[in-house]
């Protein structure tokens, strides 16, 4: 229903320097048991409207949370924070708006290049900037 | 007393169960989906609602997006004990399709 | 208000709590009789009262049944959350009935002149006046009867609602107390007999749908009726879209979209009445699809939104689609509401209020002598 | 409509283990998952496995998965992924998401392995970002590669709890406590100790208050709680947290087949709701059956077994196998089931006040009630002697199926005897050669070779080390004691990595003398 969000993002950002170069705030990049992580190419979307880079095929809700992103919603009627809870695709508390559909679990729907993340506010994206207001 | 909950399964639903008094965490969420509390739980058993699925229809507590995976135990171990019976006296929910939300594109796709 | 919960007698016993029996027992509190309300199952509402589309309409309806429809939309329905104080989530938005071939605006042109002239204001419309109104209408749709005075409500709260506010007013409602006999003593109703107990009482109001059929048939009355099962599906919330009511002339769907943001719809497949069950309402494994199918021809908006959920559940048809509203004057003291057919749900305030009035005044506000259970003849 | 002689509903353990046994057989099968990567649990359990040879022993989770895929393929077994069930209907048909379409299966039985989801509790605050389950935290560090957080408070000291706790800290996490409203530590000794040894305190008869914090968990407050559970006001205390993982038991996730109308019954002994199978597996509805997790929560070890029988069960319910050969293989795998579920941990000793053990040996107090054992405790164990030259120190102190030391020594210093769960006993006779193979196979690393008398007043112990970077030779750090208390300098002396030991590091330090029986762990840097 709302799917003009991708396009309308991914031009207008598309020339915008990246804000994280990739940094691994929260990602293991050697483990004792499980060695170096097999990841995928290296790809640019966009959460909030911030360009952000995470590896195709992993799940959003992990190239979120290795930027440290934690809030990927807010409630219905409390407007409470919500994240990450059950990882499994089961809670469904991780949801966002992706590529402007509300009610996606980003703990289990793959990452892919320029996909559009939005902070899902109720059932609706979060108004954050010009981004969204162009909406 | 006797028992809310007869040995055949049949529950008179004006026994007194005593009246409702509030409790400290009442204010807490129970149901993460729908934002429902466990005060609110608590009240719409004092209103009659004895069983899980009387609560859920009420109040919406595991109607929600996940469907009441996270909040069944506790709805039931809530409702269990203001009528002071045991959780496993009280049937579930029932388990409904989709397992998972489906969008209706996808569901309407047979092949 | 203390209760005896040891006595097994009242004014009235009451056999089903679903939206008719929970409602009728409110009624009938209200005029000061005691009444008693045995449900077999072990929830209140949990027969067709839980499981329909919640459509409070009048149009496409029967013109022996409108009047009381009619009735309780005008009286009933406007103040019902307030009278029961449980929100009911009550919109008289309209309905709008679609069509999407010159055959389907026939048969919705029937259904309207007969509710016309009932004196019901619904009126054919064109494509373009329904996208007016319900602007997400596909292309499809080339007309419909559209009713402004129809809505739809939540048949959960609603039905929960009586059942709260009957208790309130002191009904006694036991579930897990499955009837399985009604017994006349000395000519006349007087034992309600369950797998454990003995309840008894003069008058005895048999609510219980597909189910009374086996309860009649103790005390030699048949009412001509069979189980039908039938499906609905509820979406995510979803931003607010429309406030109508819809159905279509196809019946290959029917809903609105609930104040939580959820759609509510039915549909069907056409193997109704062929489905095959294990004893409770399973699912058939094509239901869901195949509503999906009809609704985005409708709604091609609709196409991302997620199903979260899709039951099934037993409606009661009778074999003229209208329900069975009597007094049994062959067996005194008994009365039977039941056979709704699958649109129970709207009616039934009117319905219940009128069953009290049947039941302890003996005469009703609206004629419902229509709705008589000897009704039924054969066709030659 | 799409057949299959049997249709497996989850690829954890237990479903492969089924899927294997009637390929084998012959049957036609499908295996179906939800997720993208095949192994359910398997794939987030980087630790080695208890038991014996039988059931995969000292073999890490993640590689008894890959274990099973290999045998599932060259068995014939079709896992499908990203494919999700989602509903059960008569005629034994399923409804299966897969890509952006519903395919309709029939099988001609149906084995339903959909395993188990986790429990939570609720505290002011357990809605804040940063709150999750302990299986959250696994699949993020181990499967996603990514830290769940950076200071992390446990709660629950089952052995998921404790497992998770010393994963985070592989991952390179601060665990700041291990929280439990239990009096008694509800894992494995040896998972405890081996977080405790690494300094994590254990706060038993302790509750979660609540979590504070504004869009997402800045600290944690937990207090004491009395005999009914209920927190003594004054005993509180907070840490500056980031995440806490709730680690407080599983359920079944058993929908689809009450969905399918199998009879169920709610019995807390198996967790929660569970459909009601004979012994081996098969519901109320002829051909449907359910083994693992969903069936009853245990553990991984015993699903797979289960899944083996469900299987075998299939394979002669279609006619694939006869009777006989069904019973007989049956009889193998009921002997497996039985060895797991002994010991003081078995299903039929939950909430059971043990003291003692099966050898007549008092348990160690302080392990129950803070993680670790005292010194003192450690001398009436028979896996603790004090024998010239290096010899094995085992403090595997309470009766759990496992014996790999057993096999591992190639001197037979170390015997278990035909009871897996009996405590393992140093033969003094045999002299220990210093391979270290006991060390890397003690899934509970819970052996240490030390050398009393090393010379020059010096001891050595060598000890497990799952932990990056990895101490060097020459080193000099901190020698810790079982509660992770700084004891006295340590030198490192050896550091020995081998394929065999399968990423367990032997690493040996010296100490002075009167430490041998005390230095269990080793920090670099003195905090």
């Amino acid at each position: 229903m709302l799917n003009y969000a991708r396009h309308i993002l991914v031009s207008f950002f598309i020339e915008i320097k990246k804000v994280n170069k990739g940094e691994t705030m929260n990602r293991i990049t050697e483990h004792p048991i499980l060695g170096k992580p097999e990841k995928g190419r290296l790809v640019t979307f966009f959460f909030d409207n911030k360009p952000v880079e995470g590896y195709e095929g992993e799940p959003i809700a992990a190239a979120l949370k290795a930027e440290g992103l934690m809030v990927h919603r807010y409630t219905q009627k409390k407007h409470e924070p919500r994240g990450m809870f059950c990882a499994i695709g089961r809670c469904t508390d991780c949801v966002m708006v992706v590529d402007g559909e509300p009610n996606i679990r980003t703990c289990v729907t793959p990452l892919k290049e320029g996909m559009v993340v939005q902070t899902q506010d109720g059932i609706r994206p979060k108004v954050t900037d010009e981004g969204n207001k162009k909406q | 007393m006797e028992k809310v909950i007869t040995s055949q399964g049949i529950v008179d639903r004006s026994k007194d169960i005593g009246p409702f008094v509030p409790e400290a965490d009442d204010d807490r969420l129970i149901c993460r989906c729908e934002e429902i509390t466990k005060g609110e739980i608590r009240k719409a058993v004092h209103e009659g609602m004895y069983t899980v699925t009387e609560v859920r229809r009420y109040l919406r507590a595991g109607m929600g997006l996940c469907q009441g995976q996270t909040c069944g135990r506790f709805v039931k171990g809530i409702i269990a004990s203001e009528l002071g019976v045991s959780p496993a006296e009280l049937e579930p929910a029932t388990s409904r399709s989709p397992m998972r939300p489906v969008e209706m594109a996808v569901l309407g796709h047979e092949v | 208000m203390t209760i005896n919960i040891n006595e097994k007698t009242a004014d009235v016993i009451i056999v089903g709590a679903g939206i008719i029996g929970s409602a009728s027992a409110y009624y009938l509190a209200q005029k000061g009789l005691s009444v008693i309300v045995l449900e077999g199952s072990k929830n209140i509402g949990d027969g067709g009262s839980s499981r329909n589309g919640g459509g409070v309409r009048q149009s496409g309806r029967d013109p022996r049944e409108l009047p009381l429809v009619m009735w309780g939309i005008e009286n009933l329905w406007p103040t019902l959350s307030e009278e029961l104080g449980v929100d009911v989530e009550y919109t008289q938005k309209g309905n709008l009935r679609l069509g999407k071939t010159e055959a389907h605006l026939k048969t919705l042109k029937g259904l309207a002149d007969r509710a016309i002239a009932c004196g019901l204001d619904v009126r054919m419309i064109d494509g373009d006046e329904v996208r007016a109104i319900n602007p997400y209408l596909s292309e499809e749709v080339i007309g419909a009867s559209w009713c402004p005075t129809d809505g739809h409500a939540n048949p959960l709260t609603a039905t929960l609602g009586y059942y709260k506010k009957a208790r309130e007013l002191g009904v006694r409602f036991i579930t897990g107390e499955k009837v399985v006999q009604i017994k006349k003593i000395k000519g006349q109703v007087r034992q309600i007999i369950t797998e454990n107990n003995v309840y008894e009482s003069d008058k005895v109001l048999v609510a219980a749908g597909y189910q009374s059929r086996k309860i009649l048939s103790t005390v030699g009355i048949d009412v001509p009726m069979e189980a039908l099962k039938m499906s609905c599906l509820v979406t995510e919330a979803e931003p607010k879209m429309f406030d109508q009511m819809l159905g279509t002339a196809e019946a290959d769907f029917y809903g609105h979209q609930s104040k939580h943001g959820s759609f509510v719809f039915g549909g069907s497949t056409g193997f109704e009445g062929m489905d095959k069950d294990n004893g409770r309402p399973i699912s058939s494994s094509l239901g869901a699809s195949c509503t999906c199918r009809g609704i985005m021809k409708y709604f091609p908006a609709l196409s991302q939104a997620k199903i979260v959920r899709s039951w099934s559940g037993w409606i009661d048809r009778c074999a003229d689609l209208v329900p069975v509203i009597s007094p049994v004057e062959e067996v005194p003291g008994l009365y039977i509401a039941c056979a709704f057919t699958g649109h129970g749900f709207g009616i039934a305030p009117a319905a219940a209020y009128n069953i009290a009035e049947m039941i302890a005044d003996g005469k009703t506000t609206i004629d419902i002598s229509a709705l008589r259970y000897d009704r039924f003849k054969p066709k030659l | 409509m799409k057949r299959y002689d049997l249709i497996v509903i989850g690829a954890g353990p237990s479903g492969l283990s089924a899927a294997i046994e009637a390929a084998k057989r012959g049957l036609s099968v499908v295996v179906f998952d939800e997720n993208e990567k095949p192994g359910g649990q398997l794939f987030k359990q980087i630790h080695k496995f208890f038991g014996s040879k039988a059931h995969k022993a000292k073999i890490r989770g993640f590689n008894i998965g890959e274990m099973l895929l290999k045998e599932a393929d060259a068995a014939g077994v079709k896992v499908v992924l990203n494919a999700t069930v989602t509903g059960m209907y008569l005629d034994k048909e399923i409804l299966v998401r897969q890509e952006n379409a519903m395919v309709h299966y029939k099988g001609d039985s149906i084995i339903i392995a959909t395993g188990a989801a986790e429990n939570t509790i609720t505290f002011d605050g357990w809605t804040l970002p940063g709150v999750m389950g302990a299986g959250a935290a696994q699949t993020m560090m181990n499967v996603m590669g990514i830290q769940p957080g950076k200071k992390i408070l446990m709660l629950g000291s089952g052995n998921v709890g404790l497992v998770v706790s010393y994963q985070l800290m592989q991952a390179g996490c601060e665990v700041v406590a291990v929280v439990d409203a239990a009096p008694k530590v509800g894992g494995y000794g040896v998972h405890a100790a081996k977080v405790a040894r690494c300094g994590v305190p254990f706060y038993l008869s302790h509750t979660v208050i609540r979590a504070d914090g504004n869009e997402m968990v800045e600290k944690v407050v937990i207090a004491e709680v009395d005999a009914h559970f209920k927190p003594i006001e004054g005993t509180e205390k907070a840490f500056d947290v980031d995440t806490i993982c709730i680690a407080v038991g599983l359920s079944p996730m058993s929908q689809l087949l009450k969905m399918s109308g199998c009879e169920m019954e709610d019995n807390p002994k198996k967790g929660g709701q569970v459909p009601i199978i004979d012994d081996f597996g098969e519901t109320s509805i002829p051909g449907v059956f359910a083994s693992g997790d969903v069936s009853g929560i245990e553990e991984a070890s015993s699903a797979m077994i289960e899944g083996k029988m469900s299987g075998i069960c299939a394979a002669e319910y279609l006619g694939y196998c006869t009777e006989a050969e069904k019973e007989s293989a049956l009889a193998r795998l009921e002997e497996d089931l039985d060895n797991l579920r002994q010991g003081m941990f078995a299903p039929k000793n939950r909430g059971q006040a043990i003291e003692l053990t099966d050898e007549g040996i008092e348990l160690s107090k302080s392990l129950l009630t803070k993680g670790y054992m005292e010194d003192a405790d450690m001398e009436r164990f028979p896996g603790v002697t004090h024998t010239k030259g290096v010899h094995p120190v085992i403090e595997c102190t309470q009766n759990i199926p496992c014996n790999p030391c057993q096999d591992a020594c190639p001197q037979k210093c170390i015997m278990v005897g035909d009871d897996i769960t009996a405590l393992p006993i140093i033969d003094e006779e045999r002299a220990c050669i210093d391979c270290g193979m006991c060390v890397a196979s003690c899934s509970g690393q819970a052996i240490f070779l030390v050398d009393e008398d090393a010379g020059e007043g010096q001891a050595t112990v060598t000890f497990p080390y799952e932990f990056l970077p990895l101490p060097e030779k020459g080193d000099i750090g901190i020698a810790l004691n079982r509660k992770g208390e700084a004891l006295c300098e340590a030198k490192i002396v050896k550091v020995k990595t081998s394929k065999a030991f399968d990423h367990t590091a032997l690493v040996t330090m010296a100490v002075p003398q009167e430490q041998a029986m005390s230095a269990r762990f080793y920090r670099k840097e003195n905090n």
